[in-house]
């Protein structure tokens, strides 16, 4: 069960349920528990998940 | 065989010599020798920003990986630093050596394209988050045109970051990777990266762990870290691509730069 | 006849619209004529000036003419935001026209050499003093065979100060005069020196002055004054020369701008 | 007469007396009296003349 400071929102991938501590910010990338889909916090208030982008190799100056 | 052709990459850390590196191209001009010099300017790009106020970030990937944050304040300084300032510097050096060198960026008629990288992600606080303003790229092509013109004339290209990318704004781009990429695309016989350290190392804490040979496998080695990874990686491109002669050399002695340099076959 | 190029040269003040002026090379590109643009970037300077805290000083000489007082920090700034700013801009604005152009400054392949103004006057409160460490420059060269090589490839040379002095170190020179002197030696059809102005004023506070044709005298002309000084003595240079068609055109407006750099004959 | 505030100099054209104000300073352009030649001040303490460059025209950006 998700704690008071946590809020729940349906995985896009799968529509289990993520729970999404409530200090998260935008763009921070979450697991959902059900299907392990990289989500990103797309918007917090309300909270909004959308499939992460793919991981974008970077390699510095 | 190849065309003779030599690509020199000389890093933007203060201690690679400038003069040793502008001394080096002179001597293969003279030997009417075909030369690219690639560079960077992190020493330069970290000094400008100190002078205008523009705090440098990093990007910590989840796998550890440390990056420059380029926002667009920091693409302005870097392009500043590198076309305004670097490039200058080496020009006039090599004006010295009485070497015709042309500056380029890869803004210039189509040179570098790259691709923008739209969503890095970083870890901020133990979290994990995705920064989507980043203008760093990923080189996706090189156009010989110009280069080709400018070789012809017996001139030196002096080319650094930034790339254009699809969108028609500049992204910063690793410069090791620059040279790599234009010694495959010109076929060049040489690449030599230059380094303000000496050699490959092992351990970038211990010189002492120079290991005299390098094998290039097919992953990336956990026992080379830091700005060397980078340097591994552009020289197994370069290698895949089939420039014959890749070299990974210390930059901050005239004689080191001079053997890099030397003895083309 | 002449070899059909045309020199365009836009101004450093914010008002000359890049767009416009881009526009209109990039017409005559598709047109196969060859084109080199000149570029300065006051405005830029002025702006780059304030961030990084230099201050920045006048020359008044002894008659009265006002120029850039050019320390070694200026010219710093100077290089910056030439070849560190303004051009990238224009690159880029060209590159969205499709135009693949090169970005130059004198440095390049040896293209401008100056001579130092090694002893300049300035009157201060009065006194006329000379000034030693001026870093401002009379051009004395232009160096043909890059600017052939890249015209030759269809490409259009993008050209600003500063340029290499005999002391092997960069020195300021006038962007006009700079277009007029690579009109004459690449023997150019047309100059065309684009101005935050309507076109010759004889009096700058008043655009109602326009004359609508100026005759080139052999004097300097006491009814033309500020920076349209310095772009009259260029147009006389470049007609000298034997540049068949000189023209001071408003750079403000894109129909100016068009019918500036049309219907070459 | 020089008054008190001016340090005299030989001219280095014409060796003529050339008074100069105590206040002038380094890289000031003066005249000769005598010979018109126009006199840098090279040296403030002692007072040093030179024959001032030629004037470098300049056009600005
Ligand atoms: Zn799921
Ligand atoms: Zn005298």
């Amino acid at each position: 069960m998700p704690t008071a400071e946590t809020t729940v929102e349906a995985c896009p991938e799968c529509e289990g349920r993520v729970g999404v501590e409530s200090e998260v910010r935008a763009g921070e990338i979450v697991e959902c528990p059900e299907c392990a889909a990289e989500l990103e916090v797309v918007g917090v208030s309300p909270l909004m998940l959308a499939l992460a982008p793919e991981a974008d190799e970077d390699w510095g100056e | 065989m190849g065309t003779g052709l030599t690509v020199v990459k000389c890093g933007g850390t203060a201690e690679v010599r400038a003069e040793a590196v502008c001394a080096g191209v002179a001597r293969l001009v003279r030997e009417k020798r075909p030369v690219v010099l690639v560079h960077g300017g992190s020493a330069t790009v970290t000094e400008l920003a100190g002078r205008l106020g523009v705090p440098l970030g990093e990007l910590v990937a989840p796998d550890g990986t440390v990056s420059r944050r380029t926002d667009p304040a920091t693409l302005e300084v870097v392009t500043l630093a590198l076309a305004g300032k670097a490039k200058p510097a080496l020009l006039l050096e090599l004006a010295r050596f009485g070497v015709p060198a042309v500056g380029l960026t890869g803004l210039d008629a189509g040179l570098l394209r790259a691709r923008r990288k739209t969503a890095l992600r970083t870890v901020v606080d133990g979290r994990t988050v995705v920064v989507r303003d980043d203008r760093s790229g990923r080189l996706t092509s090189v156009a010989t045109p110009l280069l080709h013109a400018l070789l012809a004339e017996g001139m030196v290209p002096v080319l650094s970051p930034p790339a254009l990318a699809e969108d028609g704004l500049p992204v910063n781009v690793n410069a090791d990777r620059v040279a790599a990429a234009v010694a495959a695309a010109l076929d060049a016989s040489r690449l030599v990266l230059l380094t303000g350290a000496p050699g490959v190392l092992a351990d970038s804490a211990d010189p002492g762990s120079l290991r005299a040979r390098y094998q290039v496998g097919d992953g990336r080695d956990p026992a080379v870290g830091g700005g060397m990874t980078v340097k591994i990686t552009a020289a197994r491109e370069a290698l895949e691509a089939g420039v014959g002669d890749v070299r990974i050399a210390d930059g901050r002695f005239t004689d080191t730069v001079a053997d890099a340099l030397d003895g083309l076959g």
